[in-house]
This record gives C-alpha cells, sequence and structure tokens, in this order.
C-alpha cells in the first residue's frame, strides 16, 4: 500500500475509531467543506459536572484523509474538558497523524470544525453562550483560507 | 492478494508481444534513424515498419503519420499547428469535455488573442451538434472534438461532425486517444483531417504516440531541432518506443473486434451487477454510445477516494472524478458538463476495463464494490440506514 | 563480419543495467504516475528514485529536473520558456555552432520577431567571448551556449560565460547534451541557471531527457495539457524510460573518470596513429579543450559519403560533416563556422568513442581507415600521386 497518507493515516482510514452515532447527544454538529463537498458529524456525551467529554463519536462522507483526521480528533477529545478540547487545533491533529499532503490540510480543519461545533452545539444547550455564529459557507471558507483557496485548491 | 487492474482508460500494461518486439531496440539495433550507416539504416527500416503499421491500423498512407512522444503532444501539434497556416483566422471550436492536453491548449491559444467557443454537451456527454454548427464563423480555424471521452467513454458523432466542418471548409481534428483498439477508427469513414493517438493507452510503451494528418493538410511544428518527421517535429527518434507503439497498433487492429466483444460482456455484467446489487447508483455517460470498456457510475453516500483507497486495499485499482483526490481539489470537468448533481461526482468511480481482464476480474470487482459500499455507508451522516 | 560502433555523439547502445533496470516498467509496474491507486504511486515513486539520480548527477536538486522527451525538447523548452516571463526582452544570445535544437528554436523566435545575436567561434571551435560580452543589450532575455560541441567535441569556457552573464542579470542556458558522462558536469561549477541533458548518448533509451531549471528561474511550458511535472511538461510520464534515463545518469556519474581516462587514451592513440599513417589529414577541433571521445578528423582527396560508406562495408560506423552525405546537402554549419576549407569539410568524418570500445576497436578502425583512403584516393583526380 503506497498511498501519499502516512502509515497512521491509513491505519485510521481502515480501522477508523468512534464511529458511528450516539443517541441522544449532548452536543451534535455537522461540518461540510466548501473546498471538496466533504462532511463530517460529530456527537458528544458530557459530564455536566466535571465538562469532561466521556464518549464522543463521528460519522463521516468523505476522503480517507477525512476518515483518518475525524477519527484522530474523537481521540484526542475523549477523556477532555470542554474548555480543552477546544484548543485541539488542526496543526495538532495532522501531527498526530504524522502529516497530511499539504493539499489534504483542509481535511484537518474540516475535522477540528466538526468537533468545534458539537461543542458549540452543547455549551449553546447548556445556556454557556449567549449567542451563536451560524456556520455559513462563507464562515467556514474563511476558517480555511489560511490552508488553501478553497475554490482553486492549493 | 490478487491484483486486478481497472484502470485502462488512465494506462495499460504493455503487452508481451509488444516487449518483445521492442527489447533488440536497446543494445542491438540501437542506432539513431538518421544516421547514414548500417546501424542507422536498420533503426530507419524500424520506424518505417511502425509507420505503416501504425498507418495501416486507422486507414491511413504511413506518410500521413507523425511521430511524436505521446497523446498530449499530438493534441497540442495539431491545434497549435494549423494556427500560423491562418493568420487571420483566430477562432477554434472545441467542446467543454476535451481532454486537459486539448483544453489547456486551447487556454494558452486564447492568452495570445485566439477565440475558443466551447460547446457543451447533453446530459449523457454528448455534443451539441447545432450549437457547434452555429458557432462557425468566417474566421474558425479548426473543429477539434474528441472522439470518446477519457471519463465517461462517451463516443460523439464524429463523421456528423467532420461534414459540417468540410462543407464550410474548416480543419477538424479528433482525439482518438481512447477509442484506439476499442471501437473502430479509421480517419476516411471517420472523415478527419487530424488525429491524435497515443501507446500507452494501447498496451504500448509510454511516451510515445502519433497525429495523423491528411495529405494536403498544413500544420507547423511546435518543437524545432533536427527536422525529423519531415521538419514537423525535431528530436531524434524513440526507436524502441516506436517499434512497440507500431506492433500495438497492429495488435489492436487485429484484435479490435476479439477485443471489443469481450469488453463489452464484462461491461454490461459490471453495470447490470452494481445495480443489481447496490442501491442509489447511476451510471454516468451516455447508456449505449459508450466505449466497451468504460463503466463510470456514482454512489450516494460514499466518497471517491475513500472508495478507491478500499478497493485498492482489497487489490483492485481504479479512478474517481471526485474533487477529493485530485490534486487540484477540482472535481471532474466532465462529470459537471454532464450537469451531475454534486453528490453523485463526489461518489464517482472509473472502472476501465482491459483485454486481460476476466469474467472473474468483474466477480471480484463487484465483491469488493459492495464491501466497500457498506462500509462507507455505514459511516455515512447522510445515509438513510 | 565484426561491427564497430564509432558514432556515439549520434546515439549510443543501451547499457544492459539500464536495459534491467527499465524491464520491470513496461508490464509490471506500469501504473500511471498520477493515478491514486497502487499501480500508480508505484510509477511516481520510480520517478521520484529517477529524478533524483539525476538531480545527484549534476549536484542539482531533485525538483530542479524536468523530465522531457529528450534534448530537442529541453532545449526548446529552456530557450522558448524564459521569452514569456521577459515580455519587453526580445533578444537572444547563443553560438554560431549550436545544435539545431538550439539555433531552429532561434529562428523560429526571429519569426515571432525576436532579436538573435549568433556569436562567432575561433577556428578550435571556442566562442568569442569578447563578442558575445558586447552584443549584450538591455533587452537580452537569455544566453544559450552549449558546453561541448556534438561534432567537433570542442569545449567551451562555460564557467566564464556563465558569469558574464550573472553580472547582466540575464538567464544562462547550456546545451550539456555531449559534455555529460564525459567530463564533469556540474550546474553549480557552471553556474547555469538551466541546462539540457538527453538519455541516449549516454547509454540510455531514445525519447526521453532533461530540462535542469535552478529553483527562482521562471519559464513556462511549450507543451499543454494534465500539468505534468509541475506543470512544466504535460503528458503522462514515460516511467520506463525516465527509469532508464535515471540509472544511466546514475552509471554516467560512476563512471565519469573510468570511462572518460578509458575514451581519452582510445581516442589519442586513434588521432595519432592516423596522424602516423595517413597523409593530407588534419583535426577538427580544439587540440586539448576536446570532449575525451571526440576524434573529427579531414582527409583530402577523399569524400565523407564514399569513406562512410567504405567504412561501414567493413563493419565500423562513423559519421561526416560532408554536404554528399547529410540529407540537406548542406555541409556541415560547424566546420563552416571553424573556418575549415571546404576540400576538408568535404573529407570530414566524426569518430566518437563510446565506453564499450575497446583498444582492439582502435587498431581496427585505423586499418579500416587506410584501406579506405587509400582506394578513394587512388581513384581522386586530385590526389598527388
Ligand atoms: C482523451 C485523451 N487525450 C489525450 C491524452 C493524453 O495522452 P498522453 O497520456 O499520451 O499524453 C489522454 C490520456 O492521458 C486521453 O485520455
Ligand atoms: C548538442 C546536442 N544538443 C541536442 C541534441 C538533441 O537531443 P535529442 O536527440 O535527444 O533530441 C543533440 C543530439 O541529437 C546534441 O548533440
Ligand atoms: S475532507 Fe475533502 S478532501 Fe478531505
Ligand atoms: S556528387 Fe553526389 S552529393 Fe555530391
Amino acid at each position: 500500500m503506497k498511498f501519499p497518507y502516512t502509515e497512521k493515516v491509513l491505519e485510521h482510514f481502515k480501522n477508523p475509531r468512534n464511529v458511528g452515532k450516539l443517541e441522544n447527544p449532548d452536543g451534535k454538529g455537522l461540518e461540510g467543506s466548501p473546498a471538496c463537498g466533504d462532511m463530517v458529524a460529530v456527537y458528544l456525551q458530557v459530564n455536566p459536572d466535571t465538562q469532561v467529554i466521556e464518549d464522543i463519536k463521528f460519522e463521516s462522507y468523505g476522503c480517507a484523509s477525512n476518515i483518518a483526521t475525524a477519527s484522530i480528533i474523537t481521540e484526542l477529545a475523549k477523556g477532555k474538558t470542554i474548555e480543552e478540547a477546544k484548543k485541539i487545533s488542526w496543526q495538532e491533529a495532522t501531527e498526530e497523524l504524522g502529516g497530511l499532503p499539504p493539499v489534504k490540510a483542509h481535511c484537518s480543519v474540516l475535522a477540528v470544525e466538526g468537533l468545534r461545533a458539537a461543542i458549540r452545539d452543547y455549551e449553546e444547550k447548556h445556556g454557556l453562550v449567549s449567542e451563536q455564529e451560524p456556520t455559513t459557507v462563507d464562515v467556514i471558507r474563511s476558517r480555511l483560507k489560511h490552508v488553501m483557496n478553497p475554490m482553486a485548491g492549493l | 492478494m490478487k491484483r486486478i487492474y481497472m484502470d485502462h482508460s488512465a494506462t495499460t500494461p504493455v503487452d508481451s508481444l509488444v516487449v518483445d518486439a521492442m527489447l533488440p531496440f536497446f543494445s542491438e539495433i540501437f542506432g539513431n534513424a538518421s544516421s547514414l550507416h548500417s546501424f542507422g539504416t536498420e533503426a530507419a527500416e524500424a520506424l518505417s515498419l511502425a509507420r505503416k503499421q501504425v498507418a495501416d491500423a486507422i486507414g491511413a498512407l504511413p506518410e500521413e503519420i507523425i511521430f511524436t512522444s505521446g497523446g498530449t503532444e499530438s493534441d497540442n501539434l495539431a491545434i497549435r499547428g494549423v494556427v500560423p497556416f491562418n493568420e487571420g483566422k483566430k477562432h477554434i471550436i472545441t467542446s467543454v469535455i476535451e481532454h486537459p492536453a486539448v483544453l489547456n491548449t486551447c487556454s494558452f491559444l486564447e492568452s495570445l488573442g485566439h477565440e475558443v467557443t466551447y460547446v457543451p454537451v447533453d446530459v449523457d456527454g454528448i455534443i451539441d451538434v447545432k450549437v457547434l454548427e452555429e458557432s462557425i464563423r468566417k474566421n474558425t480555424a479548426i473543429i477539434s472534438v474528441m472522439h470518446a471521452n477519457n471519463e465517461v467513454g462517451t463516443i460523439q458523432p464524429i463523421e456528423e461532425i467532420s461534414g459540417i466542418a468540410k462543407e464550410h471548409n474548416i480543419y477538424f481534428h479528433t482525439d482518438a486517444v481512447q477509442s484506439v483498439g476499442k471501437i473502430p477508427v479509421n480517419v476516411d469513414d471517420l472523415g478527419v483531417d487530424m488525429l491524435s493517438i497515443s501507446s500507452h493507452k494501447i498496451h504500448g510503451p509510454k511516451g510515445v504516440g502519433a497525429l495523423y494528418v491528411r495529405n494536403g493538410t498544413n500544420i507547423s511544428p511546435i518543437v524545432f531541432g533536427g527536422n525529423h518527421e519531415k521538419g514537423m517535429r525535431s528530436g531524434t527518434e524513440n526507436v524502441s518506443g516506436i517499434v512497440g507503439f507500431g506492433k500495438a497498433m497492429e495488435l489492436a487492429a487485429e484484435r479490435l473486434s476479439e477485443d471489443s466483444v469481450h469488453m463489452t460482456r464484462m461491461r454490461d455484467s459490471l453495470i447490470s451487477r452494481v445495480f443489481d446489487t447496490i442501491s442509489d447508483v447511476r451510471l454516468n455517460g451516455h447508456p449505449s454510445k459508450r466505449l466497451p470498456n468504460n463503466v463510470n457510475m456514482s454512489f450516494k453516500y460514499a466518497e471517491g477516494e475513500s472508495m478507491l483507497m478500499l478497493l485498492d486495499m482489497q487489490g483492485v485499482a481504479v479512478s474517481t472524478g471526485s474533487a477529493c483526490s485530485s490534486k487540484s481539489l477540482k472535481a471532474s470537468h466532465v462529470l459537471s458538463a454532464l450537469r451531475i448533481e454534486d453528490e453523485f461526482i463526489h461518489g464517482s468511480l472509473r472502472m476501465s476495463l482491459g483485454r486481460e481482464n476476466t469474467m472473474d476480474d468483474i466477480d471480484h470487482m463487484v465483491d469488493a464494490l459492495q464491501e466497500t459500499i457498506t462500509k462507507l455507508r455505514a459511516m455515512s451522516p447522510l445515509a438513510d440506514r
């Protein structure tokens, strides 16, 4: 197997961790990338006392690195508090996977955004934030801007 | 693990008869075909034979064949070659679903001040001949429309288009890179002035191809030097490559009916079994005006690169038009031109068959595909389960 | 009859190690390097290795190598590639003894309105550096001077010329097609921005070559399509050819000192024995600044094509700059530029050696040459007998 991916990416792609849905999630996010059309959904179960993410699941409609980055994000987030999980960056996820091809950096951004959307949903539902910025295509584009030009590729 | 190659539109394994034909031309009959001594004349003779093999396979004359470095260069030469001979004529007509070799040659010419009309296609990929005819201008220098499309396999009504071109006295070029060896390609029947061929798509070596140029068609070269190929393509001829290409063309012609029957059977079986066993699927391209070796299908809720990789892990090689896999993150311009919905483009797979594939390979492919789609849909947030 | 090949400047037999390296890439590792599946990535890895082999052999970085279809295309790409990036700069400087790949590219550009200065050479074939420097203008886009000449083997003072180019901030290209594998070729030592190489001149396969392009040098492509080679050269990569080329470059670098000592010995022995045994003869080109494998001599009262053919009948393959043999009936532009008298041009022979030649071959060559010259002079109306 000789894809432009690291062994770790391939491993997470082949055997993704925490795939699926949570029945009654405390937080739920669905993000899509206008760069490629991929989507990722993240479901959270949060301990209301400790704010620790006790369970996390994801679903992906996307490329191999979308699946792998979503998988690694769930591993990174599980057991962390909401505040800690918010700080997980796409660079951290990418590093954890041993790197991604430059053209695939946005997949990692998408996975992180999926997690953050789920956290925002949790915070909103639990009255932890006052207003939520709707995730429009423009918002996603601006988030992706530092990674790539979403329409033209790299 | 058994490996099954189903990406013959990308490239093909070199036929063992072709390799055998090439082998003496590396270290024994290695002369430069321009040399006067016997090492040179032996090489020149080999080129003559290959030129005849290529010409015969498409119903042309040997002197109408210009050897190039491949299909891309042939397309460049055809289109850019007629431009200097048509000083006032700055208009080119082509289709929206051409190969990048044609499309990017056209954009290059646009950057030099030429005008290009890109004729649309219908949802099956057939060019709109009426629009094509209406877009003809007084200053149209050339019409270039591919014989069969590399992604969806749709076959164009070349005879009709070449008739229109002739009526208006405009040069007509077709890119036959994908059609040679799969359907009959005869330059007179097609009525073309120029026709591009690539060796590596027909079980010949990579890095060699040809442009057929009908006698009387004036073109100028795009590579300058020692005036090889009657001045139309300079550079020491790739003798071993051309010998292999000649042999591959001979085989393609000899085996055409056998190969196409075999490929058609496999193609139709693959399509119907996918429809029978997998839901939310569509066939891209024309249902019948289609290359015998092309299967292009889209699967909802499954993404192209992921499918491709899971299939590869099961030993099966295919390609996709999804945006995630291409190096530029741009979805297939062909599937877009066919107005296929984004979600289907995103889950498109091209399975292109070759003469060495078997019905067993089709069985294996269908199994691998089922497993792949099941796995991916199980993790998709969109699939209705 | 033993056949002796002494026309290595025209082309070379492919080294058996090179053939061995290529063989798996026809029918086993046959993927398209752009494909995402493992057939494709295997091919892409082979290209990476070859790119490194080529780069290492000339002291370059892999990303500075653009694979082409040969030396001719590399020369075209170098010179035409810088033109669009130098809109106002319409002046090119080259020498009168360049290969047609450079000269005809220049005349093409002249036909588009560019201006070209062809710098003269002295009687040994060394470029007049003073004239070159004086011909630099504000609008000079590129200087292209070959490293070593293909006919007479004269080696140019490339370091000096590249220094001048750098001083004036002008791109400098050298055609190193003949020098690679015979004398050291290092892009930094030479100080060049671009450098052309051809595989078939160094015991690699025909139809493949490279252009070295120093990082930071802006060029645009001359063949358009799928944006292979980082957009600088479209067309499915000739994987087997490139693999062979890479291996040939590695061997050329490894064997450089051994090969050049061996060739120099044979060259000097051939020259001195011809001078010792045949009268009315001259050596063309520089006596010492000369490729180790080049012997270009002229024989009064014997015509080139006749010599070549009589030698060929004795199994020896050489070439000539005589007007009678070239397909265009034009005498060598190089020998004319060296101001060699017509009667000597008319009787010129180039004997170019290769690593597989032996001292025995030299013996055989000298014998064959004596017999040939004797026979021809015996029937010449001009020879003093
Ligand atoms: C329709 C079509 N035209 C042109 C080409 C280019 O040919 P080559 O790969 O020989 O440059 C291809 C394949 O890449 C093709 O499918
Ligand atoms: C000096 C020189 N430049 C360029 C070329 C052209 O190279 P190719 O034969 O690979 O096109 C040759 C040989 O033909 C040559 O000797
Ligand atoms: S998430 Fe779209 S390419 Fe990976
Ligand atoms: S007499 Fe024959 S070419 Fe000169």
